[in-house]
């Protein structure tokens, strides 16, 4: 079995390892809420199970867990830093480690202290009720100029300003997009009909690869096209449904 | 005054509206006989003419309320119009809805990147915009108010500042509304 | 309890909000003094433990609120309680909003190490925190409400404790740093 098509049970996602990352491509689901450890030790657990190792589908599993683990610590990183951020060694990288973990536990010792400050004022309760009537509204007689307008001009100007783009240059960023595939595969399709995956993907790139391989999953899922695999590590052939 | 009467008070303190004997009692776990007689003993203390809230009877039930020796001031703070300083947010959406009126919370969303709910409920209640019909799709549409205009010392809406003056890049031909809605998909996905 | 009095009280009785001595003294058309001496009568006779509601000091201001001894019977007449507790995201959430005020979500994710937009868009949503801006980046910036001081029986933020005191204990410093060297040789064994 492909790494992609292990099944992951964690908390904020359910279904085949193939359908999260595309999901994560696509920005609905949330890296930072996906806990990887779960992953790898899902994987490990497939590894034992299945009791050989497929060195194939273990090296596309590194590729990919690797690629996650690097976008989710750089999403976890302060922007600002990320070019200081990729000099550290590992001694100064367990120190920045510890200081966040001391951090974090300041906040949550904070936390609790403002748990037990909001516990501490349940008996008292204030009034929440309207005004009464001759109070409620607002009278346009006594209203005075108390704003200045330069201020919504300021606001829309600012609103009008597109903001600098963040810089992503040092991360390695697929250069193709799952549009892009599914565009190529589409293509492949309508003048093919029938097609091996080596074809399409040429002598392209690893992240080209997997890319297409998510665009092949979402053409499966959408019901555009089937494919077939007659042993582990023969070709793959792909062609369209028909209606 | 007794335990039971502290609570009637405080009961009849937080309620907006009148609380019939009934209520008061099912809420102390105790007789309509008690209650009556708590009621009794807050009637001494908020006898009319001594304090600056008094213990009303009216159809329904007790109710507290302020009494008329408060009301000049209760005006000068309450019904003057508030106006505290606008936050960011209140000052984007009141921007927005002013140069695009009428204009939608859903568009106001987009334009900013983020939900808005809280900042255009603030500007309602303080009555700087109000409702003004739907849009094709059912979404409520917003408007500045007279009181808008005149909080911010405007004789007309064609008094608002030059856009202009504050846009960055002037070059840009393409429609103000399609442009800032562009430069809020952008802000979202930062 | 004299007319000044009288008028304040009334005025704290109306107020959604804390009332501070200036905006008192504003609406009374007298002075500050006279509101602080005011204020001083109307605390003896909202002396704790006699009666139903109390004048307590919160948010910058003064306000009149329910005594705990009602607490139960207003649950009952209310049906839910004052204010449900935060979880434990929340709560950290809200830590962090309270010490670093302004900060961004991002920022706040960074210092949990997950997201937090849930938990952000519920502090959000009960009026405890509120937008404050954006960053240089664009994002939206959050600070801690009014509300936020009310409901916690803060008078300030400055009556925050020293973030200082929640600094975690030498042991546990060191216990975390073991925990780390020991993930760190375990990894340069496998």
């Amino acid at each position: 079995m492909r790494a992609a098509t292990m099944d992951l049970d964690l908390e904020v996602f359910q279904g085949p390892f193939d359908l999260l990352l595309t999901l994560v491509l696509k920005e609905e689901v949330d890296l930072l809420e996906v806990d990887l450890a779960e992953i790898v030790l899902a994987y490990i657990d497939h590894l034992e199970r299945s009791g050989q190792l497929d060195l194939e589908a273990t090296t596309e599993f590194l590729v990919l867990i690797a690629a996650l683990l690097e976008l989710k610590s750089r999403l976890m990183l302060p922007r600002e830093d990320d070019d200081a951020a990729l000099d550290w060694e590992p001694e100064e990288a367990a120190e920045e480690l510890l200081a966040r973990m001391l951090e974090y536990r300041r906040f949550r010792r904070a936390a609790d202290f403002l748990a037990e400050s909001l516990a501490g004022e349940e008996g008292f309760r204030y009034r929440n009720a309207p005004l009464p009537p001759e109070l409620r509204k607002a009278s346009l007689d006594v209203a005075e100029a108390s704003y200045d307008a330069e201020r919504l001009g300021r606001a829309i100007g600012g609103l009008l300003r597109v903001p600098p783009p963040l810089n992503l240059s040092h991360v390695a960023r697929p250069h193709v997009t799952l549009e892009q595939r599914l565009l190529h595969l589409r293509g492949l399709l309508k003048s093919r009909g029938r097609f091996s995956f080596d074809d399409a993907v040429g002598d392209a790139d690893r992240v080209t690869q997997a890319v297409t391989l998510f665009a092949l999953l979402e053409l499966y899922k959408a019901g555009e096209a089937d494919w077939e695999q007659d042993a582990p590590f023969a070709p793959i052939t792909i062609q369209g449904r028909t209606p | 005054m007794n335990e039971l009467a502290r609570i009637v008070e405080a009961l009849l303190f937080l309620s907006p509206d009148p609380l019939p004997v009934e209520a008061l009692a099912e809420a102390c776990e105790c007789s309509e006989g008690e209650v009556v007689e708590a009621l009794a003993r807050l009637r001494e203390h908020y006898a009319e003419g001594y304090r600056g809230v008094v213990l009303r009877e009216v159809a329904g039930g007790f109710t507290l309320a302020t009494d008329p020796v408060a009301e000049h001031a209760a005006r000068r703070l309450l019904a003057r119009p508030r106006t505290p300083p606008l936050t960011q947010a209140q000052a984007e959406c009141l921007a927005i809805v002013a140069y695009l009126q009428p204009v939608s919370r859903p568009e106001i969303a987009r334009i900013r990147g983020v939900a808005s709910d809280s900042a255009v409920a603030t500007l309602l209640e303080r009555g700087i915009i109000e409702e003004s019909g739907r849009s094709q799709f059912g979404a409520v549409l917003y408007r500045t108010t007279p009181l808008f205009q005149k909080l911010f010392g405007l004789t007309g809406l064609d008094q608002l500042p030059e856009l202009a003056r504050f846009d960055p890049s002037p070059e840009d031909e393409k429609e103000i509304r399609e442009r800032l809605l562009k430069a809020g998909e952008q802000r979202a996905q930062g």
